[in-house]
């Protein structure tokens, strides 16, 4: 195993991955001369060349839908949005093209896309740049929306995206570029997609996180350990399709559940998971689910305002003891 | 306008005679297959919204006559004609319609959504401006393959206001896709009439602000069409380059079978003035000038294609729909 | 009382606020000629002429933003979406500015406009004509989001939706415009935004629709009580802000509850409202709320296929019946 | 291009002094602020995206001073220089930029969305593209409401490839809505060459897709932005007809303090080159050659307003944050 960011993980999947079907290409605002916005397509332009590697005019509807098109001859495009924010500008042809081709056509055409950049909020970038929209997303039929949490996860959930022939929705951490974790050095390390993980394992509350939680559910049952309580951290990666057996045996063991996520609350990840959980193991609960996300507000420039807008470990830790009746 | 090849001038012959026969017999087509599902959709046998291609024939027929069986076709929601002329069968498309499994989409898509993986028909999509943008990926994967295909992208007038147009038109230009965009220039965007949609009346000359070669064409004479779509697939296919062509013409229906015949926003005499120049009528008169066809031929093709429509309307009505589990099916490439 | 259309409804809705506040103006596409592409403008031009109702290019994003742009500066814009489908194309500006402008500008710029037009499946329409999108919208803090179910609801909402100083999204039932109730005749019949209301009330089970659900849940309560079964049906009518008060007063009476609405499970709305009623209320549940949702699939054209998708009474009934053990 | 007043024909004045002391007062302010903003950055006083308009002055500077009191603007994230020239205090700047409750917006918006109803400033817009419908709607309330205001609406050159652009100016020119559409070209978006990303190079010939009336103009010189900027404007106070501007810039640092000054896509000659035509030399140049200014003048002014920019500091270094429940307000009209 190497030691890798995020970053570099993400970066080595793409690489491995083009080296491996010439059909995968790499389009995007930034992505070529510039190395990516954010450095993840590091390198890649000079391995891969100017077809390959494809920098962009600002155009996120116009780019996303030619990625589309390349997907239905048969390409295996991945689609860089510099955010997530900006592919708003771009939903149309993720929801109404990308997702229903199939099903539109019979079977005839499929759209073996990826579409991928950074989600959620970096650090007082304010309203317009601080947005977790991967409830959206999943909430649609046709498409799988993939978040991970880890390097490993982040390389071997990539390297499984460009291979899976639908449509997939990549959400990377903004925050998490930097981290660094161990990395199979394997060329045939994936992850596969629909399968969430147990991160650590404890008996007395179930901790459901993805993405940038992941790291928050860690420290909180950190935190937790240190007052006697065993959380178990369930790294959900796929937020859709959703692994929900996985969420039910760790709830079967703990009898109590927090969520934890990024997003607004409305209608969050969270809010389906607490569905699931409550309409296949009611008899499980010993207490409500309590959900840890981010306040339901637009995201202050300020960065004391931020920082409570924000999910942290710290809030994590009470919900727990709330579902544990401590406090 | 770009000017029709003179028909007169050339000594009739058996590939040109072969030529124009098959050009009326998809125009004819078209048409008695629309006239046939307007009167299937009033009669409830087929659903949802369903636009007509009726006025608009040569359109398809001249541009598709221009492409190899290798090229590309994507279109809107106005698609029957696009998919007849590129060679699916009056069944596949009717049973479609009739939302029956032996559909060209099993029954899944509808009138607005054909598709034909065979014949590289790329669909009907709803979503006004959509498949601008997916013809210029289509476009980027034949120069990303390095093969010589070109693709031709269907849409209305009334979509070149919207941003897909816009953003599609810079990148197919800027990276010198083979696309051919057509734009059929029916006159109006349901009941919004060119003038209070664009700010510039001459479509074609929206092509400047991406250095794209353009062309105006008449829409209603299948020879111009057609010549302006071999110029067009030549600069894509050799030049590597895209061309926007305006092709003006006229649907003599509603927008959908939802709107009146000629509505509030246009009158009855201005639809009356454009069907005096019929593009089936205009084919069939020069056909008949050049001694190729004569009126017993061409009633006798009429005939013919209208029993092959009434067969594809019995194959529709017995067609058997798609089994329930079908309603999971083709969501996921793994479900079927 | 008078008997209208929810067409009408609206209708009157916006001849009466236009006539009340010169401020207030409709623009869409085919508002004004065509008098709506569903006859809800219908007179409009006639009474208000050209520059209070606006005929525009198809140009979603572009028509938003001016709504935006208006708005900020003191109109009342109402911007019809010919279907909430195209609205995909004009998100960005639902979300990233008008939701935003008052947070962002530190309160200095609001952005009084009202988005509409009809949502959800209508007959036939197949995949990308057939979505229901409230709860993405109401994920989103700054928006406001309306779904009347009734004429009267409809009426009284759009015109407080139209006074509301934020932005909101108000969303028509594609198939309610035919329907016929009874509409109070006072111009000023508003209904508050926020407020659900008990339709009929009922003490086993509690069923909680809104917009189109509204008339199936009604359905399903008659046939329940054919079977001495008391449903009561809670509309929402207003989906954000939640009126959770209202849900939970039901609940407490019933202690069952069944959510039923029109679009994809994933993160619906039902979600949420499951995710309030188990916190909330979780002594209050003798059984595991049950959702009601059309299929997780993009929508089918064929008609048999189309039904099979799509919430019915029948299901609903169903999905009481299990809450009730019954089956 | 347009070319500049030629100053040196006209005879001072004292109205001209005044006219041009200002221009320079306000261009210096925006260099100091700027530099003074990029120091905070640094010392990690300012977070987010900080995006410097150093070397673009003359161009908000000359645009600004066309407008009237009632007039309004709307702009990007690059927007200190657009406020600080349209009369927002260094201090209520500098303080947002610090997320200081005293800021224009709050501590709100921070460096990307400086807003300010007093001015009519409408703010600064993070999506590209996104304020030019939002201008478009500013106009079609103007001619609404029947008055004479004109709406200046600022965007980069990258900015013109994306569908909000074309759809807007579309409808501004259909409906005759009196905006200027001002084009940035700093021949940048981000890494990226204006010629990587449009495939036409003149971006002010795009008007002619919207027949609308459009200008090439010399950003550095202020003289000849105005007087751009003048018939712009005249065009929309009387003509009710908007007017696209391109106006051909540079940004001497970086496009965002996360940004190397020139970085790989530019190299340090190119910027230097630039740096020999900057916008404050020129006009200081100009009103020496006048007499309306010497060096000791010069000298006098930048301290006066290097002092203006330390006092902003101190005010934002010593202004408080919003108190924690501005978490809450500001999301709907009821909540303060
Ligand atoms: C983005 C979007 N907005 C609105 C519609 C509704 N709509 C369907 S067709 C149409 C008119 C299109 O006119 P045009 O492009 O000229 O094509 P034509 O129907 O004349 O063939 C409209 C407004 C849509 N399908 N998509
Ligand atoms: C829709 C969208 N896509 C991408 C971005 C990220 N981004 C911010 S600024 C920028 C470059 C814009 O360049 P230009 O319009 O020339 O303005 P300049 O920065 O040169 O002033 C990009 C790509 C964004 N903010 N919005
Ligand atoms: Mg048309
Ligand atoms: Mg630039």
């Amino acid at each position: 195993m190497a030691v890798l960011t995020y970053r570099e993980a993400l970066n080595q999947a793409l690489r491995e991955e083009m080296a491996r079907d010439p059909d995968v290409f790499l389009m995007g605002e930034e992505v070529a001369e510039y190395d990516g916005a954010y450095k993840v397509s590091r390198g890649l332009l000079k391995e891969f060349g100017p077809l390959r590697v494809v920098d962009t005019p600002i155009a996120e509807l116009g780019f996303a839908g030619i990625g589309v098109g390349a997907a239905m001859v048969g390409l295996r495009p991945v689609i860089e949005f510099m955010t997530w924010n900006f592919a708003l500008l771009a939903i149309d042809q993720v929801v109404n093209s990308a997702a229903k081709l199939r099903y539109m056509s019979g079977g005839q055409y499929g759209c073996p896309i990826v579409f991928r950049g950074p989600g959620g909020a970096a650090l007082q970038l304010a309203a317009q740049h601080s947005q977790a929209f991967e409830s959206w997303y999943a909430h649609v039929p046709g498409l799988k929306v993939v978040t991970p949490g880890t390097p490993a996860d982040a390389k071997g959930l990539l390297k499984s995206a460009i291979r899976d022939d639908d449509p997939v929705v990549f959400i990377e951490g903004e925050m998490l570029y930097n981290v660094k974790g161990e990395v199979p050095e394997d060329e045939d390390h994936v992850v596969p997609i629909g399968r969430a993980e147990v991160k650590r394992a404890g008996g007395d509350v179930t901790m459901v996180c993805h993405s940038k939680t992941v790291g928050i559910a860690l420290k909180a049952a950190d935190e937790l350990a240190a007052e006697g309580i065993a959380a178990e951290v369930v790294d959900l990666r796929t937020v859709r399709p959703l692994d929900t057996e996985t969420i039910l045996a760790s709830v079967a063991r703990t009898n109590r559940c927090v969520v934890v996520e990024e997003g607004w609350p409305f209608a969050g990840v969270g809010a389906q998971v607490v569905d699931e959980i409550q309409r296949e193991g009611f008899d499980l609960l010993d207490a409500p689910i309590i959900r840890v996300t981010g306040a339901d507000v637009p995201m202050p420039y300020n960065k004391h305002l931020e920082r409570a807008a924000k999910v942290d470990a710290g809030k994590a830790v009470a919900a727990a003891k709330r579902v544990l009746y401590l406090e | 306008m770009a000017t029709s090849t003179n028909a007169k001038a050339r000594a009739p012959n058996a590939r040109r005679a072969e030529e124009l026969q098959e050009y009326l017999r998809q125009m004819l087509l078209i048409r008695r297959f629309e006239e046939k599902a307007g009167e299937m959709y009033s009669l409830g046998k087929i659903g949802g919204f369903c636009h007509l291609y009726i006025g608009q024939e040569a359109v398809a027929v001249g541009t598709i006559a221009s492409l190899r069986a290798d090229d590309y076709l994507i279109t809107a929601y106005r698609e029957h004609g696009h998919a007849l002329a590129r060679g699916m069968s009056a069944r596949a498309a009717m049973a479609e319609l009739f939302g029956k499994v032996t559909g060209c989409s099993r029954g899944k898509g509808g009138s607005m959504h054909l598709f034909d993986a065979a014949t590289n028909f790329l669909g009907g999509h709803g979503i006004v401006g959509g498949q601008i943008p997916i013809a210029a990926g289509v476009g980027f994967a034949a120069k990303y393959r390095k093969t010589d295909q070109v693709v031709a992208c269907y849409f209305g007038e009334a979509a070149v206001n919207i941003g897909s147009f816009h953003e599609a038109l810079n990148m197919a230009s800027l990276w010198k896709l083979p696309v051919v965009f057509i734009c059929e220039n029916n006159g109006y965007g349901m009941g919004t009439a060119l003038a209070r949609a664009s700010a510039i009346l001459d479509i074609a000359h929206r092509a400047y602000s991406y250095e794209m070669a353009c062309a105006v064409v008449d829409g209603q004479d299948v020879f111009a069409v057609k010549a302006a779509m071999d110029e067009a697939v030549a600069r894509g296919r050799t030049d590597k380059k895209p061309t926007l062509l305006e092709i003006r013409t006229y649907r003599y229906v509603g927008h959908s079978m939802s709107d009146a015949a000629h509505g509030t926003y246009r009158t009855k005499d201005e639809v009356e003035e454009f069907r005096k120049r019929d593009p089936i009528t205009l084919l069939r008169d020069t056909m008949i000038d050049e001694g190729l066809l004569d009126d017993a031929g061409f009633e006798a093709l009429d005939r013919q294609i209208q029993a092959e429509v009434e067969d594809a309307v019995t194959f529709a009505e017995e067609s058997p729909d798609p089994a329930p589990e079908e309603l999971y099916t083709d969501v996921y490439a793994g479900d079927r």
